[in-house]
């Protein structure tokens, strides 16, 4: 199959649909003549011209609600925030008012619109260009939430992106979105619904639960367990709202053991919910307390040495999966 | 107006009588601007308004017995009784919604302002707002929007001189809101909002240049707020007595008549009619059930 | 003991401690002359005048940009929101410099700002004024998060919080507000430090954890449920961060059985991480399942039918405490 | 300006050696600001700055050496490392702090200048940003709370045309950004962002009329980047060189040696001095310790 970055695979979709539904605009920072900070938009100006591709003013409270009055009236935006730490200024628009409209209008009004940014830590790009709030989305009603790790899932689940009704977050790890990946050909029509995840990898003496970069450092680390004789199941959550709890548990059901791996804040996270959903529906299949392992609970720090400290480590996600078993 | 006035002193009664059970902020006093707004509008333009929305509502065309039910709970509402008074929505007939958070309405409009632009439709999207709103960052930004890509979306100003209690000239060093205009390159307009002729005109050349590709108007429409911030909140201290008296001698329900003194018997004949009508609406209300519990959660996605 | 409304008690740290800290400061729409929406401030602006009680325009943002360069240069600014749903335009102001700024500037810069508002759900407010976003904050490091459920620990907490260089969030219940309880005379000067929860009753059974309004609505539960034989251990976290673990864990050691009764959204919530750390640290002391019992997963709707119909109600917590007995 | 000019030189070359790992956003070109402006501070005013900090920090009074061991990410840094080039800390010095986002700074220095009323100090808040914070809602927010408490804060606009490749005269059709304090009752300034003279002559003025009670001032200095937006980044599409050269001939270093031809030796003293300074804080920054990870979580709380 043929190769592809993160990007390009996105940009396939986007460009795809933009050709046939022309409700569709983008509105962002550079998005437009520059072609996207990290390239999500390159060409599409040319084609599409100013009104599609729409480059903004750094007023991102002012286009997200923009975008949310232009999905109330028939057309279906995309803000792209380049990285996503700039979306905190519009919070109020999304949750007040976009995660809300359909429900307000007892759905009547329909929400299409995709907010994408990229995410994560990594490049000493310091702490307001490395934040990644999908815990903090995946906590309000309303939003669907989404962290693909690999080019073919990010294209699958963009292209179900583009004909949602309901808002959605698209959110992509900085540090992988330029690593290539074997995608279908353009004729290949696949889509991937929101809510289920993925078996990355099968194993037998237990679950680990990632999604993002981390997922993609989880199945390092469980090829080397391999070679230590333990078998470890790795899945892909993919979308952190709806979360596809089947088959975690369905997972768990055969290993007894669970480790939830993410990037990201421990309290009030990825793997709070996971584990408590175990408990709530899997409970009585645990051989073992029910772990995760996190980032750092800390804003980020720029100093290479510093920010290596506070993200999960190969070494330690290995490490935490070898005392799962052990438990 | 009179559909509004006698509605809006329907739902003051009614909030007394404890058949509201949510907050209500009445239009009275301020009913020519959304009437001469909207006498331009037809069902396929947006409208978005902010918590004093009750008579944008009924402008736009939402039945006074709709947005009666909504503040009585009930699933006869206009919002099927989830919003109440903050959370108008009739898009049937183009009223796109109201917000208990101030600000959002203007970004609305815009965005409504972009689609039409989008897809090339004569459309306007027009967004409702006090004087409070224009302090918020939410008028710089979507203003500037509007202006940097020409959108046909009208910023309407409701200067009732207070928010809440605070006035506009101490929120401000820049009362004449319609001068903030310059700052997007934006025509901006001053009309006094209880003539609603001068309402209907100001709108009308405003709207018609939106319509044809001329860009976004902010109009700004000095009036008064007669009753209390909200009904059942106490309307002493922050504003005088005489003030309240001299604005209401400057009712713009009264001012249309005198301009028209030879239609006398026309406003008597609609006052009455209007008085049937909001009567048989509360009633309605009164008479429709409560939604089920069990429907609480539907219609949170698509 | 005298009895104290919330407010009245908050409001008496409040005035006492303006009295002798020149740098302390409040602003917020209506509460100077006016006295704040809900009477936080009644009284304080006739004492200290409009440069210590400053209203403001309606610009959330602005002022809790304001309040962060106040604290940074050696003020104590009080953002009074009224409604906590009108925080979410000033988030990136929050997230992005309030809780960051210590870390930031390794520590050189200190950030004594106190963030409060009323949530919750009731009085039909509908969706724009009813909203706990204390699990979203706790998710983020340098925040501290307090939920108080009574005015004696309102009046401690709010104490604590006047004397804290850390950010505080200060997040009352508008249904329990008006509310009296006893509440010690002012000659008193207790405080009550954060991370420190209340067992608020004691039991054998089961733990029910909680806080806020749903910490009343539970202990009223216990109460019917001791005549059933069911013996209920409650606790009040009182603050969301820190979480005082240690005493839910003493308390799980006791009973076995534990319950999270939270009246805001089960994903990524109190109830999820509460679980997540029982799972870690007291595992072993678990005789049934964890469980949790949460608001509905929605927008707060506004006709009474419907509110009552997402919140948990007294029923409903007294047949979730039965049904963790059972398990 | 040499100290600015030749550190960001520095810096620049740095960048490409691989010493500096985040990014890096140069004041080339626009050093007569905060040299003009900083000229009138004391270490007891507070600065509040954004991503293209480096010559705000420097003209404050932070060593050279401190800025760019920052940026090589050692704990000799200003911020010890955890910030980089858009987190810069030295409040010893009133250098308050950088920020990653843009607008903030504008809203932090309007509450130094609260500060500074309500504990009765004759200190001024200044917040420097670009022309693309100017059409962020924190900049109608921050300038317009300034102006109602009649702060004691200083708003310096630098307006280089360019928000990353965005021209201000598509982000707003009012590119005038100082006319835009009208709107908030401020004085609003334009001076030539080049001329280190003039911007120190309006900067002068404001923050005397400042610190005397008289409330704040926006100054807009117009001006251009140089460099690209950031190094490394691409510098073509959105610009013409001939614009970079006619820019690069008003280089604010070269115009005020111009106006003072008699004082030739003492500017090439000055810049031969300044030459060993960076050569040594370049030595010192390459010689320092990175920082232990084991510190990485220290400083959240109190
Ligand atoms: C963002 C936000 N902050 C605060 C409030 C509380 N609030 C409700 S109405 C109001 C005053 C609004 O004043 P204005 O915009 O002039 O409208 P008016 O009530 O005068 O029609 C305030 C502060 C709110 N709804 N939203
Ligand atoms: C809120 C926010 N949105 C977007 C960005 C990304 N960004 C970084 S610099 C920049 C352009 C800033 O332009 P201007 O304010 O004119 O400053 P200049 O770089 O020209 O000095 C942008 C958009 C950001 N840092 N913060
Ligand atoms: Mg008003
Ligand atoms: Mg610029």
């Amino acid at each position: 199959m043929r190769e592809l970055t993160f990007t390009a695979a996105t940009r396939e979709a986007l460009t795809e649909r933009m050709a046939v539904d022309p409700s569709i605009f983008v509105m962002g920072e550079g998005i437009g003549p520059r072609g996207g900070n990290f390239g999500t938009t390159l060409g599409l100006y040319e084609k599409h011209g100013p009104l599609r591709l729409c480059d903004t003013p750094i007023a991102e409270r002012g286009f997200v609600g923009l975008a949310c009055g232009a999905a109330m009236t028939g057309a279906r935006p995309i803000v792209d925030f380049m990285f996503l730490d700039f979306i905190l200024d519009s919070v109020g628009e999304i949750f007040n008012q976009i995660a809300k409209m359909q429900y307000m209008s007892s759905g009547r009004l329909k929400m299409p619109v995709i907010l994408r940014g990229c995410i994560g830590i990594g490049s000493s790009a310091a702490t307001h260009h490395s934040s990644s709030y999908y815990s903090v989305f995946a906590h309000v009603p309303g939003l669907r939430v989404i962290v693909p790790s690999n080019p073919h899932d990010a294209k699958g689940l963009f292209r179900t992106a583009l004909r949602s009704d309901d808002p959605v977050l698209f959110l992509e790890h900085k540090n992988i979105l330029h690593l290539k990946g074997p995608v279908p050909d353009e004729s290949d029509e696949y889509t991937i619904p929101f809510g289920l995840a993925n078996v990355a990898r099968v194993g037998r003496d237990v679950t680990v639960v990632s999604l993002g970069l981390m997922l993609r450092r989880a199945l390092e680390a469980a090829e080397k367990l391999a070679g230590e004789g333990i078998s470890v199941e790795v899945i892909d959550l993919r979308t952190v709202a709806p979360l596809d709890m089947p088959t975690v548990l369905t997972s768990l059901k055969k290993t007894g053991r669970i480790l939830v791996v993410d990037e990201t804040f421990a309290p009030f996270g990825v793997g709070a919910e996971v584990i408590a959903q175990v408990n709530e529906r899997g409970f009585d299949d645990l051989d073992a307390p029910p772990a995760r392992l996190n980032g750092a609970h800390t804003p980020t720090p720029y100093s290479p040495t510093l920010e290596a400290a506070v993200v999960p480590s190969f070494d330690a996600i290995a490490q935490a999966i070898r005392d799962v078993v052990a438990a | 107006m009179q559909v509004i006035r006698q509605t809006e002193e329907a739902l003051a009664r009614s909030h007394q009588a404890g058949l509201i059970h949510g907050a209500c902020h009445t239009y009275v006093g301020e009913e020519a601007i959304a009437a001469g707004v909207c006498a331009h509008l037809t069902h396929d333009d947006a409208l978005f308004s902010t918590h004093r929305g009750h008579g944008h509502a009924l402008a736009k065309g939402v039945p006074p017995r709709e947005l009666i039910a909504e503040l009585f709970g009930r699933v006869t509402g206009c919002s099927r009784g989830r919003g109440g008074s903050m959370h108008l929505f009739s898009p049937e007939v183009g009223m796109m919604g109201t917000s208990g958070i101030v600000g959002p309405c203007i970004l609305q409009a815009t965005g409504a302002g972009y689609t039409f632009k989008l897809l090339g439709k004569p459309h306007v999207g027009v967004a409702f707002f006090g004087d409070g709103a224009s302090n918020n960052g939410a008028f710089h930004e979507g203003l500037n929007l509007a202006a940097i890509y020409q959108l046909p979306t009208i910023f309407i100003c409701e200067n009732n001189q207070f928010a809440t209690e605070i006035a506009i000239t101490y929120a401000t060093r820049n009362a004449d809101i319609w001068t903030k205009a310059a700052s997007f390159g934006m025509p901006g307009v001053c009309v006094d909002g209880n003539d609603s002729v001068a309402v209907w005109q100001a709108a009308g050349e405003a709207i018609a240049r939106a319509r044809s590709g001329g860009g976004p108007t902010l109009i700004e429409c000095k009036t008064y707020r007669t009753r209390a911030h909200a009904e059942g909140m106490r309307d002493g201290g922050y504003r005088s007595a005489e003030d309240v008296e001299k604005w209401k001698a400057r009712d713009p329900i009264k001012m249309l008549a005198a301009r028209m003194p030879q239609e006398q018997a026309e406003f008597a004949a609609i006052e009455a009619d209007v008085k049937a009508l909001v009567e048989e609406a509360v009633a309605f209300a009164k008479a429709s059930p409560y939604p089920d519990g069990i429907t609480a959660t539907e219609h949170i996605y698509a």
